[in-house]
């Protein structure tokens, strides 16, 4: 059950976030695999006991490090998911890829006039601060937004919630200036 | 934490659930559904395709989660409670409806018995909330109030509606905030176990082991234990134990700190320490060496003499042992021939194989018993099942009463049989007379009938009169007179009466006579006959009188009127006949239908007997059932009592067949055993010779000289010397001598420090250790001198050595002290949870004593062949931060008379399942916690056999009466009808069509035999939707 | 630090430099006011320059103290040579001030503020020079190596005293001996170098000079020890003036700053985006939304209800015989009129029965529920939903 | 269920399992060290076993953080493979921004007598002017990723107001910081010793120390049982 090399991945992956490592790497113990869409690499999540999340920690009463500008951050990952989670039905990891474009296009529709470059300049930070944590997956040189791995660690009861949830936002609007 | 400490604790107390109503609590209408509690209530569903998706396991769900189950972990905000809200994808409507973001649990709770004022002045109302989102605050959120504080409201809407408002009047009891899902169980239920359940998975998977939840077989021993500490309440008591054990950790943290303490202190210390110790060892080294030194030249001395002493000692042991084994030789002879002979052995190997044989068959002459009555009781039990199930006809009646009622029914259908009988013969009246008056021929008809025949035409009177409505009361009784009469043309008047003279006391009246009409006459209904004639004359005879209708004539006749019907004309008079017809066939169907019921209730006073007559036999059967029993346990308590005896023979037996056997082996070898002692003393005789010779070799005189003293000093110093020194050679003495001084500078002049030796010590050193031919002789040489100057160097240092010890032992024994009041605490500690365990250990094995004793009983009532507990006192934790581990094994008897088998040996499921709700009852039942226990089974009765399903669902029915248990069960169709026969109530929840996202009101059949509790809740109940009866 | 404290400081300090050539105790200082005195003094030749000063002027300067104090004092100097007649003639009247003196009270200064460990830093720096230069005797050269040996075996001792039987506290406050203990036994070491190559003859008292060093380097790693095992997980910090911490702070380049933690594992950042928070963000934006929500109950008057669809079984068997009983011929009875005015065990087995015959699909029965529930207190059954039981119309 | 902790919840009740997992959850998942007083699992002698026994199996360790506190941190032996290895060490700005918040916030006032308690937080600001040398080392949009980057881990915290002169924000050691085991505090510390004053007899005695590696073990295996 226990071994050596578990406790030693669970560090790992405590002080490095989600690990992504080649496939042939065998699961460690009590971790949950998640294989790349093309196969040759697969990320490593830590499986908490019970699947308890920090969302527990609210009927603690007790504070999770609190996340920066999380409303501005929160809209984008729900925009990146209406956007990447074509198929609600399956679980959210992978999804498909999107643009940022798409992305941006639903926040736009969520906080209406606020400007192109009000826009850019909070979803571009929005981003980076998902990419860094892993809920989003940024190429930033070909505008490609994917789910990260940390989408798949959302507990299957939330799912409806989620789904719900996508179901509310609008779907990004055709593109309407190419030259962007 | 702070400030959201709950104001009460165990706020229900022993009150019990009594009803409840749910708002957006999944499908669920929000009817309130009354409860009986104590009772087995069945829950059934309809929906729109079969038994399913109605929400039996949401409505399940509500009861646990309001009992405060474990199961849904409130410690961490009871997350699952968020799967009750009412959601738009399991209600097949996620593209049009959303969630429900929140929802209300309502349970009223109640007193289990008292008067109305009682009830009321008791009743609590308890509201859970769950919020979908916890954003704001806790998922689940928890307010009460004395009284029913309820929404109420003539339709869903409202009542949906109203919940919000009632929710919002209510106040929050935990200072500004409400109590939320961590407090639930505390607050409500001040941590007693009030619901064990098993909820099906599609609601809330249960990671642990719960009693009903998991097939028993699975669960542990330890986990049993636990779930019965729960129920029984001595959990509370073992959480004392817990915190002794915590208190003893902690003591013993702090112990392991001065511990710790100490170490490092002493680290530092060590090093001054280490120096010291070192010279202190080279001291005592240097001493020793000397010591040695000595030892070595005494020994040389002393082995000398010894061996000459051992020399001596060796020839005479020699000579003493040739003398004994030559007697052992002469023994061994006389015992051999003693063996061979024994009258004694003989007669006792006959006396056992006889005592063997006439037990051995009195044994199984007993279990040839046993098995006849194992097999007739399981006879019995199968007649018992089937007599039980017959009886369950009786409807509850014994005997005595279902004859009674027999005998009514059988005397009321006898009565109904008459009655039809009176009622046939009074429509065949009827049926004749209204086809007379068909024909006619009612009236005067013998006489008509006579003169048709002559050609003569006559009519009835009455048919020949017309009688207007106004007319009937004076002419009816006028003609009734006359109402035999017939009408004749008067010109035949005279022929007629010719012919009729066969016919005394025919009457003839004139037709179309002329007529001195005086007024109005009533018509003639046939112009041939006119009666105006007879009717004037008779007008003018009589007088009309009203008040009864009645007629004078002048010859003071008075005919009395008022008749129902008209008397006259032919159609009138039919009609009224066919009314008479009517009437009686009415009559007459009403009596045959009375005969049907009182028919039935024959049929089913019969099936009563019948079922009263097979309790009886049930009874009776039952009575034999434990004869035989203990016909069984008396014959296998003999054959127990015989068991040591007759192996007490059989040993015997086999003892004496081996001792036989024995015997002639143990003659053979005293025989060897005596060869071989003669060959041995012919070797030692050998040896005695030899030793002779080496005595005269030893060269004592010299060694004495060397020893410069007496031969008895030499070895009185080496008899004071360590035994396991006593061996030592002269050679060993002198390494160790040489080890001891070359250690004792390497103790002094560590390699660090080896630049401050003297130089003497130096010298001396090189030349000790100098290799090469003779090197151990120049060693043994400068010995002495090495020594000498070592000890001047080491008295040296001496002053100061002892200053710091001093020092250091002083701080040692300060600190040591510390530890040590750190090490008595702990101890303490210790102490104080022993003795919590000691007065634990008998309470907790009283408790489980009483819980296995109401196992047995309950298995053996319903269905099973007797049950235990099997438990032992668990050894202390070795550690505090091990538990106080208790195991209970449940144990039941898987066949009539057969051993106590432990649970987790392979058995059917339905089997295992029975016992763990028998389990859970006992544990219920033996609870010293006086609280109320409800049962959630959701697929009640899922692995049981037809054969069981009566019984266990007997037992969850009557489990209410004895213990005050309700359990609630959810049923698939096939277990509905065994489960409304032991029920209180009968629940079923309705959803007519997939295209309604909710349900309809409940079917609700159900009785509560504490009647003022229906009474409380009727208000509530009519507020939301229920009728009182028209 | 109060007055107090610092003044006998300075005293205890002067007076074991001066307790080495004194005759008399009582002619060393034991007054701060003495020092400050003799301070005052020595500032007023300074200003003098060389015309120095005569006894008047001298008290004048330090008029700001008792006359018998000055008196005393003045005494005390002459005596020991600290002040000396301008010119070695009868009757001179100026006096001119020892500037060996003075130093010597500006190493008591230093040494107040550093412990002298500094000195003996300065004094083997010097003896290094020197030695180095080739100019000096084999006698000189002996006593340098006993002087540091036996400076190095005091200091030894003194720390060895302090790290077995003294208080932390007190290890602490002499905490600046340790502070470059390395330095100090580098350029003793050099000074054992050079004597040793030079004066082999010294080789024993060497041998003493290297013991001594390498029982200084003991001593002060054994002190440092303890310390730091007084000290905590975070109070060592202390150890170090505020000065040293500045200097690195300012000066450390990137890579030296960030080699401190090189060996520390921190938690990646790991934000929690729960679905409640998603949707709060959502829900929480400026625009009005279109959210669905549950779907309307029923407005309609419970009474009001339409009777609900039929649902049907089918076929016939065992259940038949109590269902003809129950119906008597009829097409379909009550179930109020079935289940009422009788005690509940008859009234629920007839309910089960009827429940059994409606389920099975070979039986053409059904049970159809209507609403409402009747409340029926004191009567069996207490609750009641009216209902019938009749034949079923088969469909075709 | 493949969990890493089954074997060790398999056995318990609902109740313990609960009390365990939530637990868990507050050590791991909370910013601030947890209390005994919210939490049963930490009351419980048994049950706190198991939780270090859970955490242990990842890599972790109980951490007690002040009296009825604790919180968890990384396992000693683990932490020394994991930096080894450089895995989940952060990158040269970050520690040397972090490093200079310690020295400001902590080594400082200490050393000025100005900080009581032995741990690494502090009330005292590291103002943006002393972080300055590092925005000229670097450029200032590298320093203010790094500092985002030691938010978001927790390891600093913002404190406004404190140097109103300078544009920048104002620093103090963050909650992270108390997840330090006492041997990584320890270590923490000498190593900071050891970079400001390397001549010294501290910095020799430390050295010393550790070539023996005696200390260290001691002290570790005392914190940890």
């Amino acid at each position: 059950m226990s071994s050596p090399e578990a406790a030693l991945w669970w560090a790992r992956s405590r002080a490095e976030g989600p690990l992504r490592v080649p496939s042939v790497t065998r699961t460690p113990a009590g971790m949950l695999r998640l294989v790349e869409r093309d196969g040759e690499h697969c990320w490593l999540l830590t499986r908490p006991p019970d699947d308890v999340t920090p969302a527990m920690l609210r009927e603690l009463r007790m504070q999770v490090l609190p996340v920066e500008f999380p409303n501005e951050t929160r809209r984008v990952l729900a925009a990146a998911l209406r956007c990447c989670w074509t198929d609600i039905q399956a679980s959210p990891w992978p999804g498909q890829p999107a643009t940022m474009r798409e992305v941006l296009d639903v926040v736009d529709q969520l906080t209406p006039g606020r400007g192109e470059e009000v826009l850019h300049r909070f979803g571009m930070g929005a981003f980076r601060r998902l990419n860094a944590s892993r809920w989003l997956d940024i190429d930033d040189d070909v505008q490609r937004v994917c789910l990260g791995p940390r989408v798949a660690t959302w507990p299957d009861q939330d799912l409806p919630a989620l789904r719900e949830l996508c179901r509310e936002l609008p779907p990004p609007r055709p593109d309407r200036e190419p030259d962007r | 934490m702070s400030g959201s400490t709950p104001q009460g604790e165990d706020i229900v107390g022993d009150r019990v659930l009594v009803g409840l109503q749910s708002v957006r609590i999944s499908r669920l209408s929000t009817h309130p559904i009354p409860v009986a509690a104590g009772t087995l209530i069945a829950v059934a569903g309809q929906g729109p395709k079969d038994s399913n998706g109605a929400g039996k396991s949401s409505l399940l769900a509500q009861i646990s989660l309001l009992h405060a189950d474990e199961q849904w972990r409130f410690g961490s905000g009871a997350p699952a409670a968020v799967d009750l809200l009412f959601n738009s994808e399991d209600a097949g409507g996620e593209d049009r409806w959303g969630n429900a973001d929140h929802g209300y649990l309502i349970g009223v709770f109640a007193p289990a018995a008292g008067t109305l004022d009682q009830l009321q002045a008791c009743a609590l109302t308890v509201w859970i909330r769950i919020d979908r989102s916890n954003q704001k605050g806790p998922r689940l959120k928890l307010r009460w109030r004395d009284g029913l504080h309820l929404p109420v409201g003539d339709s869903e809407a409202e009542r949906e509606q109203a919940a919000d408002s009632v929710w919002q009047a209510l106040p929050p009891r935990a200072g500004r905030q409400d109590v939320a899902a961590r407090d639930l169980p505390r607050t409500l239920y001040g941590e007693h176990v009030r619901c064990v359940s098993f909820l099906s998975t599609s609601v809330r998977a249960s990671a642990a082991p719960n009693l009903l939840a998991q097939p028993l077989n699975e669960i542990s021993e330890r986990r049993i234990f636990e779930a019965i500490a729960a129920l029984t309440g001595i959990d509370t008591e073992l959480e004392k134990e817990r915190q002794a054990r915590r208190h003893e950790y902690d003591r013993r943290q702090e112990a392991s700190g001065a511990e710790s303490d100490l170490a490092t202190w002493e680290e530092s210390a060590q090093v001054i320490e280490d120096g010291i110790d070192a010279r202190d060892r080279a001291r005592e080294l240097v001493v020793e060496a000397a010591d040695r030194w000595r030892s070595r030249t005494a020994r040389l001395l002393c082995d000398a003499l010894q061996r000459d002493a051992d020399i001596q000692v060796e020839i005479a042991e020699i000579d003493t042992v040739i003398n004994r084994d030559i007697r052992t030789a002469q023994e061994l002879a006389r015992q051999a021939a003693e063996l061979a002979d024994d009258e004694a052995f003989t007669r006792r190997q006959q006396a056992a194989m006889s005592t063997f044989g006439k037990l051995d068959s009195d044994d199984r002459e007993l279990g040839n018993q046993i098995a006849t009555l194992e097999q007739q009781i399981e006879d019995i039990d199968r007649l018992l099942r089937a007599a039980r199930e017959a009886a369950r006809d009786a409807d509850g009646r014994n005997e005595q009463a279902a004859e009674r009622e027999r005998a009514e029914a059988d005397a009321a259908l006898e009565d109904t049989v008459k009655a039809v009988g009176v009622a046939e013969k009074a429509l065949s009246d009827a049926e004749s007379s209204l086809r007379d008056a068909e024909s006619g021929r009612d009236l005067a008809q013998q006489q008509i009938e006579i003169l048709a025949a002559e050609g003569i035409g006559a009519i009835g009177l009455l048919d020949a009169v017309v009688l207007d409505e106004p007319d009937r009361a004076r002419w009816e009784a006028a003609l009734w007179p006359y109402r035999e009469a017939a009408v004749v043309d008067s010109e035949q008047l005279n022929r007629a009466s010719q012919l009729l003279a066969g016919i005394p006391g025919s009457i003839l009246i004139a037709a179309n006579r002329a007529s001195s009409a005086p007024g109005r006459l009533p018509g003639s209904a046939d112009p041939e006959y006119d009666v105006s004639g007879f009717l004037a004359a008779l007008h003018a005879r009589t007088t009309a009188r009203s008040d009864p209708d009645r007629v004078y004539d002048d010859a003071g006749i008075v005919v009395v009127g008022g008749f129902s019907q008209p008397a006259t004309g032919r159609a009138t008079r039919i009609a009224a006949a066919r009314e008479r017809v009517r009437q009686r066939s009415t009559a007459h169907e009403d009596a045959v239908k009375a005969r049907n019921a009182a028919g039935q209730k024959v049929i089913s006073a019969e099936r009563r007997q019948k079922g009263a007559r097979a309790a009886a036999e049930a009874y009776q059967l039952e009575g034999q059932a434990g004869t035989l029993r203990k016909k069984d346990q008396a014959t296998r308590q003999a054959r127990g009592e015989l068991a040591p005896t007759l192996s007490a023979a059989q040993a015997e037996r086999d003892a004496v067949l081996r001792l036989a056997g024995v015997r002639q082996q143990q003659i053979e070898s005293l025989q060897r055993q005596k060869t071989t002692l003669d060959n041995t003393n012919k070797t030692r005789r050998e040896k005695h010779g030899k030793l002779e010779e080496e005595q005269s070799q030893l060269g004592l005189p010299e060694l004495i000289v060397r020893w410069d003293g007496t031969p008895d000093s030499a070895s009185e110093y080496l008899r004071t010397l360590p035994d396991n020194q006593q061996s030592w050679s002269a050679d060993d003495w002198w390494e160790e001598a040489k080890d001891l001084i070359s250690t004792a500078i390497s103790e002094c002049f560590p390699p660090t420090a080896s630049d401050t030796m003297p130089m003497e010590i130096t010298g001396l050193l090189e030349e000790s250790s100098q290799r090469g031919p003779g090197s151990s002789r120049r060693a043994q040489v400068a010995f002495a001198p090495l020594l000498r100057a070592l000890r001047v160097y080491l008295r040296q240092q001496e002053g100061t050595d002892q200053y710091e010890r001093q020092q250091i032992a002083i701080q040692r024994e300060e600190r040591h002290k510390s530890l040590a009041a750190a090490r008595i605490g702990h101890e303490e500690a210790v102490q104080a949870s022993r003795a919590y365990r000691g007065a634990l250990t008998s309470a907790i094995k009283k408790t489980l004593a009483d819980v296995a004793a109401e196992f047995d009983r309950l298995d053996g009532a319903y269905g099973g062949y007797g049950a235990s507990l099997h438990y032992e006192d668990p050894p202390p934790p070795a550690d505090p931060t091990e538990a106080w581990g208790w195991k209970v094994t449940p144990m039941w008897r898987r066949a009539e008379g057969r051993r106590h088998i432990p649970y987790d040996r392979r058995a059917n499921t339905a089997q295992i399942d029975d016992r763990a709700i028998k389990l859970v009852c006992a544990a219920a039942a033996a609870s010293g916690t006086g609280r109320p226990l409800v049962l959630v089974l959701d697929e009640l009765g899922r692995n049981l056999g037809k054969q069981h399903r009566r019984e266990a669902v007997a037992l969850l029915g009557q489990i209410g009466r004895d213990s005050g248990i309700t359990v609630v069960g959810a049923l698939q169709d096939d277990m509905e009808t065994y489960a409304i026969d032991a029920c209180g109530q009968y629940v079923k929840l309705r959803r007519s069509s997939d295209s309604s996202p909710y349900n309809e009101q409940p079917v609700v059949v159900g009785y509560d035999e504490h009647a003022p509790r229906v009474e409380l809740l009727r208000a509530w109940l009519t507020g939301n939707g229920y009728r009182e009866p028209a | 630090m109060d007055t107090v404290a610092t003044e006998q400081a300075i005293v205890s300090v002067f007076e074991q430099i001066v307790a080495v050539l004194a005759r008399k105790a009582d002619a060393a200082i034991d007054d701060a006011t003495l020092f400050r005195l003799t301070d005052t003094l020595f500032a007023a030749f300074a200003r003098a320059g060389e015309d120095g000063l005569t006894v008047e002027q001298m008290k004048a300067a330090c008029a700001a103290f008792p006359d018998d104090v000055i008196e005393n004092r003045l005494g005390v100097l002459r005596r020991l040579g600290a002040i000396q007649p301008a010119f070695d003639k009868p009757y001179q009247r100026e006096h001119r001030a020892s500037f060996t003196s003075y130093v010597s009270m500006l190493f008591v200064q230093r040494m107040l503020a550093r412990g002298g460990q500094s000195e003996l830093h300065q004094l083997l720096t010097m003896e290094k020079t020197r030695l180095e230069g080739g100019q000096s005797t084999a006698e000189e050269a002996r006593d340098v190596v006993v002087g540091i040996t036996t400076a190095l075996r005091l200091l030894v001792a003194e720390l060895v005293a302090l790290t077995i039987g003294g208080t932390v506290e007190a290890l602490r406050e002499r905490a600046p001996l340790l502070w470059n203990a390395k330095s100090l036994i580098d350029q003793a070491s050099a000074v054992h170098e050079i004597l040793l190559e030079f004066w082999p003859e010294l080789s024993r008292l060497c041998g003493e000079l290297r013991s001594a060093i390498a029982a200084y380097e003991d001593a002060s790693t054994n002190a440092s020890a303890r310390l730091i095992a007084a000290a905590g997980t975070s109070r060592a910090l202390n150890l170090l003036p505020p000065e040293m911490w500045r200097r690195f702070a300012r000066r450390a380049t990137v890579e030296e700053l960030a080699a401190v933690l090189a060996d520390q594992v921190f938690d990646a950042p790991s934000p929690w985006h729960d679905v409640a928070d998603l949707a709060e963000a959502v829900v929480g934006r400026p625009q009005p939304t279109s959210g669905r929500s549950t779907p309307p109950r029923s407005r309609v008057p419970d009474g009001d209800e339409r009777p609900p669809q039929e649902w049907s079984d089918a076929e016939a068997e065992r259940l038949a015989g109590i269902a003809e009983e129950v119906l008597s011929g009829e097409d379909s009875v009550a179930v109020e009129q079935l289940l009422s005015g009788m005690d509940w065990v008859t009234a629920r087995r007839v309910l089960a029965d009827l429940v059994a015959a409606s389920n099975n699909e070979r039986l053409s029965y059904r049970l159809t529920w209507s609403g409402p529930v009747q409340v029926r207190p004191d009567s069996v059954p207490s609750w009641l939903t009216p209902g019938v039981f009749e034949r079923a119309r088969r469909h075709a | 269920m493949s969990g890493l902790f089954d074997d060790l919840l398999q056995p318990l009740g609902d109740k313990q399992r609960d009390a365990l997992v939530s637990a868990w959850a507050a050590l791991e998942y909370g910013s601030e060290p947890a209390s005994e007083a919210a939490l049963p699992a930490l009351r419980d002698a048994a049950l706190r076993h198991l939780l270090d026994q859970m955490l242990q199996r990842t890599g972790r360790t109980l951490v007690r953080a002040g009296a009825y506190l604790w919180t968890s941190g990384y396992r000693d032996d683990i932490a020394a493979v994991l930096a080894a290895n450089g895995w989940g060490i952060l990158p040269p700005l970050e520690r040397a921004a972090l490093i200079l918040v310690l020295i400001h916030s902590v080594a400082i006032p200490r050393a000025e007598g100005r900080l009581a308690g032995d741990d690494w937080q502090s009330t005292h600001p590291t103002t943006p002017t002393h972080l300055r040398k590092l925005s000229q080392v670097r450029g200032q949009r590298r320093l203010s990723d790094a500092l985002q980057w030691l938010r978001a881990a927790g390891l600093v915290r913002l404190v406004r107001g404190a140097d109103s002169e300078m544009a920048g924000a104002s620093y103090v050691p963050g909650p992270a910081l108390r997840r330090l085991t006492p041997a990584a505090r320890k270590r923490l510390q000498e190593n900071l010793i050891l970079a400001v004053g390397p001549d010294t007899a501290l910095a020799t005695a430390i050295t010393v120390r550790r070539r023996l590696g005696r200390p260290e073990v001691t002290t570790s295996q005392r914190s940890g049982s």
